[in-house]
C-alpha cells in the first residue's frame, strides 16, 4: 500500500529549498503544482484515515520513546485537508496579486512553502519536543512573511509578533523539559497513558499550565490578542490570509490535542470555564472594536480575534455531563475551525483587491466600489455570511451545533454570548458592504484590477457557504480516527 | 499604573521561579521510561559510535532535518530584510583605514587556514566523540566572521545563484539521503537507513550540512553586517 | 567539595553576569556581559558532562550571538550620531 | 544535591530573568538578550533534569544542540528586523500598543 506520510512531510521541505534555489520572486508556478501533488497525496491520507482508522509512523523505524512517531487520525486528517484546499487559491490569487503588487514578493515562495511544510509536519507529530521545533519552524515563516512588506509599519508589527511568539515557545519547551524530566519522555503515545496511569506531580501540573499559556499567546486568545492586529492587518493580503486563516488554527490544535491526548487527567471544570470565559471576551471585544476600526483590513484581523473566541468555547461545553452535548460541542468547534479558515481566508484576499482598487486601506474609500468589482464585494459579502452564521453556511452548521450543545446542557450564558457575537458580527460586515453600496465619490478613480484576482477569494467564499451541505462528510471523517 | 504593572509582573514571574525551583527539587527520578540505557543498547544499529550524534542524526535525525530548514528560515527572514543593493567592497577599503585591524589582518591569515582544518577535524571525528556537523559547521562560520571583520571578505549583496546553491547544498543532500532511502532500501520509511550504511550515510549529510550550516550561520552576520556599508553609501 | 564550591561559583557568576547584562545602562557592555555569559555557559555545559553543547555555545552562543549582537550595536551607534548631527 | 539539579534550578532561575525581562525591558535588544537568555536557562533545566542520577543523557543534549540553533536562527532574524525599524523610524523601541 502507498503510504503518503513520508511525501507529506519530505515534497514540501523540498519545494521550499528549490523555490529558494529559483531566486527572489520565483516559485509562483512551483508552488501551483507542488500544492496540487501534496493535494492529492493529503485525499489519499484522509481516505485511508476514513477506511483504516487512526495509526502510528515511526520515523526512523525507532518507535517511540527512542525515535520520532507521527501520529494520524481524523483531525488530523481535516486539518491536512483544510490548510491544502485553503492554500491552493490563495497560491493563484498571490501570483496575480504580486504581478501588481511588487512590494513584499521577495522570497514569499520559500517562505510560504516553509509554512506549509511547518503545518503539515505540526499536524502529524506525536512528539511534543518535535512540535516544539515544527513551532519554531511555523513562526519564523510566518514572521518572516509579515515583515517582508518592508516598511516601518509591518516590521514593528513583525518584531512584536516575534517576539510574543517566542516567549510562547519558550514557555512551551519549559513544559516540554519539565515533562522530560518526570517521566524520561517526549512521545505523546508514552506519555499520555502514563499521566493517566500515575500520581499526578506537581511538575506535571506546572509544565502543563506553561504549556498552554505558551500555546494561548500563538493563538492570540484575549487577552494575547494584542500582537494580531498590527502583525495580520499590515502584512500583504496573501500573507494576511494564510496567517489569520491556518497559522493560528495551527496552535489552537495543538492545545486540542495536548488537552484530549496528554492532560486529560489534569482538566478540571474552572480550567475550562476560565478557557470558555476568555473566548466570550474575545467574541465581544473583538468583535465591538472591529466594528470601530476606520482600516478594512484592521477590520478583519479583528473579527478574527472575535471569531477565536468561538473556538475556545468548546473546552466547557465538552466537559458538560451530557455525551451528545459534549459531542456536539466537539463537531460544533471543529466546524467552526474549518469554516472560519475558508471565510476568513476568502475575506482578506477580497480586503486585498478593495484596497488594491482603492489605492488606500480606507473604509471610507470604498463608496462605489459595488459597481467596480461587484463578484469581490459579493465573496466579502457571502465570507460574511459565514461569520454571521446564517444558513446555509459552514459558519450556521458549527454555531448551531455549539449552541445546541449548550441548550442541551442549560449553558444560558454561552448561547447569549453567541447570539451577541452573531449579532455583532453583522453590524461589522454591514459597516462595510453599507460603505460599499454608497454611491462613489466624485473625482474618485479605482485603479482597475486583473480578473483572476477577484475569483479565488469568491471560491473560497462559496466553499465556506456550501460547506454547510457537506459538513456530515467532515464530521464523519473527525469521527473516524 | 505603569509602575503597578512592572510590580506585579516582578512579583508573578518571583512566585513562578520559586514554584519551578521547588517542583525541581521534589522531582522523583523517572522509573519508567530510562531513554539513555535504550540509546546505548541500539548504538550498534545507529552507524556511529558517540551516543549525541546518534542521536542526533539517526535517533531522533527528522528534529535536525527541520530544525536546519528553521536556520534557513531564518536567512530567507534576514534576506528580505536587506532588500537589493550591490555588493560592495567598501568593507575592505573602510575597515582597513584603522591601524590596529592590521595586526587583526595579520592574525586571521594565520588563523583561518587553521580554523577550516579545525572545523574538518571536527566532522570526521563527530563519529565517535564530540563533534560533528553544528559544530564544523559553526567554526567554519566564525572563520567567515573573522574574515570580514578583518576586510578580506566582504559582505554579502543579494545571493547569486552559487551562493544560493551552497545554502540549501546540504539540506537537499539530506533530502535526497532520505528520499533515496525511502525507495530503495526501505520503501515507504522515512529516514530509516540500513544500519550496513547508516555510518557512510550520516557521514555524507553531515559533510553537506557543514557546508550548509557554515555558509547560513556566516550569512546571518555576513548579510547583515553589509546595512552599515549601505547607509554609509547613500551619504 | 571542590567540585560544589565551583559549581556554586559558577552558579553566582551566571545569574550575576545574566541580571547585569539586563539592567546595566551601558549597551555595550550589556553585550559583552552576555558574551561573557555565554561563556560561563559553555564552562557549565563541561560541568554537565556535555562537551557537545559546550562547542556549540562557544561558538555559537557566545561567538556568532556575540558578533551579530555587537554589530547592531555598532549600527545602533552610528544611527544616534547621526541623528545627533 | 548533585550538580546537575543545582544546574537546574539556576535554569529555572535564568529562565525567569529571561521572560521577566523580554516582557519588561522596552529596548528590543534589551529583549533579545533577554530571550538568549530564557533560552539558556530552558536549556539547563532539560539537561539539568534529565541527569539528576549524574549519568550523562544524549537526548536531552541531543534537545539542546537543537534548541540552540533554533535560538541562533531567532537571533539573527530578530536583529535584522530591529535593523530594519532602526533604519526607517530611528528608533530601537517598539511604539506602544495600539
Amino acid at each position: 500500500m502507498f503510504d503518503p506520510i513520508p511525501w507529506l512531510i519530505l515534497l514540501p521541505l523540498a519545494w521550499g529549498c528549490l523555490a529558494f534555489l529559483a531566486g527572489v520572486g520565483r516559485g509562483g508556478r512551483l508552488a501551483f503544482a507542488g500544492l496540487i501533488i501534496q493535494l492529492a497525496l493529503t485525499i489519499v491520507l484522509a481516505r485511508q484515515i476514513a477506511m483504516e482508522g487512526a495509526r502510528h509512523y515511526a520515523v526512523g523505524g525507532w518507535g517511540a520513546p527512542l525515535g520520532i512517531d507521527l501520529y494520524v487520525d481524523g483531525l488530523t486528517g481535516v486539518m491536512l485537508l483544510l490548510i491544502h484546499v485553503v492554500t491552493l487559491p490563495l497560491v493563484v490569487y498571490a501570483r496575480a496579486y504580486f504581478s501588481c503588487q511588487a512590494e513584499g514578493v521577495g522570497y514569499f515562495w520559500p517562505l510560504t512553502l516553509f509554512l506549509l511544510a511547518a503545518m503539515n509536519a505540526l499536524f502529524m507529530s506525536a512528539d511534543i519536543f518535535n512540535i516544539y521545533v515544527t513551532l519554531e519552524l511555523l513562526s519564523l515563516a510566518a514572521v518572516g512573511l509579515v515583515a517582508a512588506a518592508g516598511s516601518a509599519g509591518p516590521i514593528a508589527a513583525a518584531v512584536r509578533y516575534l517576539l510574543v511568539t517566542l516567549l510562547g515557545s519558550g514557555a512551551y519547551l519549559m513544559g516540554v523539559a519539565l515533562l522530560y524530566g518526570t517521566y524520561g519522555s517526549v512521545s505523546l503515545t508514552v506519555l499520555g497513558p502514563l499521566l493517566a496511569a500515575t500520581e499526578i506531580s506537581a511538575a506535571v501540573f506546572l509544565a502543563a499550565m506553561l504549556m498552554l499559556t505558551g500555546l494561548l499567546l500563538k493563538t492570540a486568545l484575549f487577552p494575547f490578542h494584542f500582537w494580531l492586529p498590527p502583525a495580520h492587518g499590515s502584512a500583504p493580503a496573501p500573507v494576511s490570509a494564510l496567517l489569520s486563516a491556518l497559522v493560528i488554527k495551527a496552535s489552537f490544535y495543538l492545545i486540542l490535542r495536548l488537552w484530549f491526548d496528554l492532560f486529560a487527567p489534569l482538566v478540571t471544570i474552572p480550567v475550562a470555564q476560565l478557557l470558555g470565559g476568555l473566548g466570550a471576551a474575545a467574541i465581544l471585544w473583538g468583535s465591538v472594536l472591529a466594528f470601530m476600526q476606520v482600516r478594512l483590513k484592521m477590520l478583519v484581523a479583528y473579527s478574527t480575534v472575535a471569531q477565536i473566541g468561538y473556538l475556545f468555547l468548546l473546552f466547557p461545553l465538552m466537559m458538560l455531563p451530557i455525551p451528545e452535548a459534549a459531542e456536539s460541542a466537539l463537531q460544533g468547534g471543529m466546524m467552526q475551525l474549518v469554516a472560519h479558515a475558508l471565510a476568513k481566508a476568502a475575506m482578506f484576499a477580497a480586503a486585498g483587491v478593495m484596497v488594491l482598487s482603492a489605492g488606500k486601506d480606507d473604509i471610507a474609500l470604498l463608496s462605489g466600489m459595488s459597481s467596480h468589482l461587484p463578484l469581490t464585494l459579493f465573496a466579502f459579502a457571502l465570507a460574511g455570511v459565514t461569520l454571521m452564521g446564517l444558513p446555509p453556511s459552514g459558519g450556521f452548521i458549527a454555531k448551531w451545533l455549539l449552541i445546541s450543545s449548550a441548550v442541551n446542557g442549560g449553558q444560558w450564558g454561552w448561547v447569549a454570548v453567541m447570539i451577541l457575537g452573531g449579532l455583532l458580527s453583522a453590524a461589522y460586515v454591514f459597516k462595510v458592504l453599507c460603505q460599499a453600496f454608497l454611491p462613489p465619490v466624485a473625482g474618485v478613480k479605482f485603479k482597475p484590477v486583473r480578473r483572476v484576482l477577484e475569483w479565488p477569494a469568491f471560491l473560497l467564499a462559496l466553499i465556506s457557504l456550501l460547506l454547510g451541505f457537506r459538513s456530515g462528510e467532515i464530521l464523519s471523517l473527525l469521527g473516524g480516527g | 499604573m505603569k509602575n503597578l504593572f512592572n510590580a506585579l509582573v516582578i512579583v508573578l514571574f518571583a512566585v513562578l521561579g520559586l514554584t519551578l525551583i521547588w517542583v525541581i527539587l521534589e522531582l522523583q527520578p523517572p522509573t519508567h521510561v530510562h531513554l539513555s540505557k535504550q540509546v546505548l543498547t541500539q548504538l550498534d544499529a545507529s552507524g556511529v559510535t558517540h551516543p549525541v550524534t546518534a542521536v542526533l542524526l539517526n535517533f531522533r535525525g527528522y528534529d535536525t532535518l527541520l530544525e536546519v530548514m528553521v536556520l534557513l528560515l531564518a536567512l530567507l527572514g534576514v534576506l528580505a530584510q536587506i532588500g537589493k543593493r550591490e555588493q560592495r567592497n567598501l568593507s575592505a577599503w573602510f575597515r582597513l583605514s584603522q591601524p590596529y585591524l592590521q595586526v587583526l589582518l595579520w592574525l586571521v591569515r594565520m588563523i583561518v587556514p587553521l580554523m577550516v582544518l579545525v572545523a574538518g577535524y571536527l566532522l570526521w571525528v563527530g563519529g565517535h566523540q564530540p563533534g560533528g556537523a553544528f559544530q564544523a559547521g559553526a567554526v567554519l562560520a566564525a572563520a567567515g566572521v573573522l574574515l570580514n571583520l578583518s576586510g578580506v571578505l566582504p559582505s554579502w549583496a543579494e545571493p547569486a545563484w552559487n551562493l544560493r546553491t551552497g545554502l540549501v547544498f546540504g539540506l537537499l543532500v539530506f533530502l535526497l539521503v532520505a528520499a533515496a532511502v525511502m525507495v530503495v532500501a526501505s520503501p515507504g520509511l522515512l529516514l530509516q537507513y540500513p544500519p550496513a550504511s547508516a555510518g557512510m550515510l550520516i557521514l555524507l549529510i553531515e559533510m553537506g550540512l557543514t557546508l550548509s550550516l557554515g555558509l547560513i550561520l556566516a550569512g546571518l552576520f555576513l548579510f547583515l553586517s553589509g546595512d552599515a556599508i549601505e547607509d554609509e553609501a547613500e551619504k | 567539595m571542590s567540585n560544589l564550591v565551583l559549581d556554586l561559583l559558577l552558579v553566582i557568576a551566571l545569574l550575576w553576569s545574566a541580571l547585569r547584562s539586563l539592567m546595566t545602562p551601558n549597551l555595550f557592555h550589556a553585550v559583552v556581559l552576555f558574551i561573557v555569559f555565554g561563556l560561563l555557559m559553555a564552562i557549565v555545559w563541561v560541568r554537565l558532562h556535555a562537551p557537545d553543547i559546550a562547542l556549540a555555545e562557544a561558538a555559537i552562543g557566545a561567538g556568532l550571538s556575540g558578533a551579530l549582537l555587537l554589530d547592531t550595536v555598532g549600527y545602533l551607534h552610528k544611527k544616534q550620531r547621526e541623528s545627533l548631527s | 544535591m548533585s550538580s546537575a539539579l543545582i544546574y537546574a534550578c539556576t535554569g529555572a532561575a535564568l529562565f525567569v530573568f529571561g521572560v521577566t525581562g523580554l516582557i519588561l525591558l522596552s529596548h528590543l535588544l534589551r529583549k533579545i538578550l533577554a530571550f538568549n537568555i530564557m533560552g539558556s536557562g530552558i536549556f539547563l533545566v532539560l539537561v539539568g533534569l534529565g541527569q539528576r542520577s549524574g549519568t550523562p543523557d544524549p537526548i536531552p543534549q541531543a534537545m539542546v544542540l537543537t534548541g540552540i540553533v533554533v535560538a541562533v536562527a531567532a537571533t539573527g532574524l530578530a536583529l535584522a528586523l530591529v535593523r530594519r525599524l532602526l533604519h526607517f523610524t530611528g528608533e530601537i523601541r517598539l511604539p506602544e500598543e495600539p
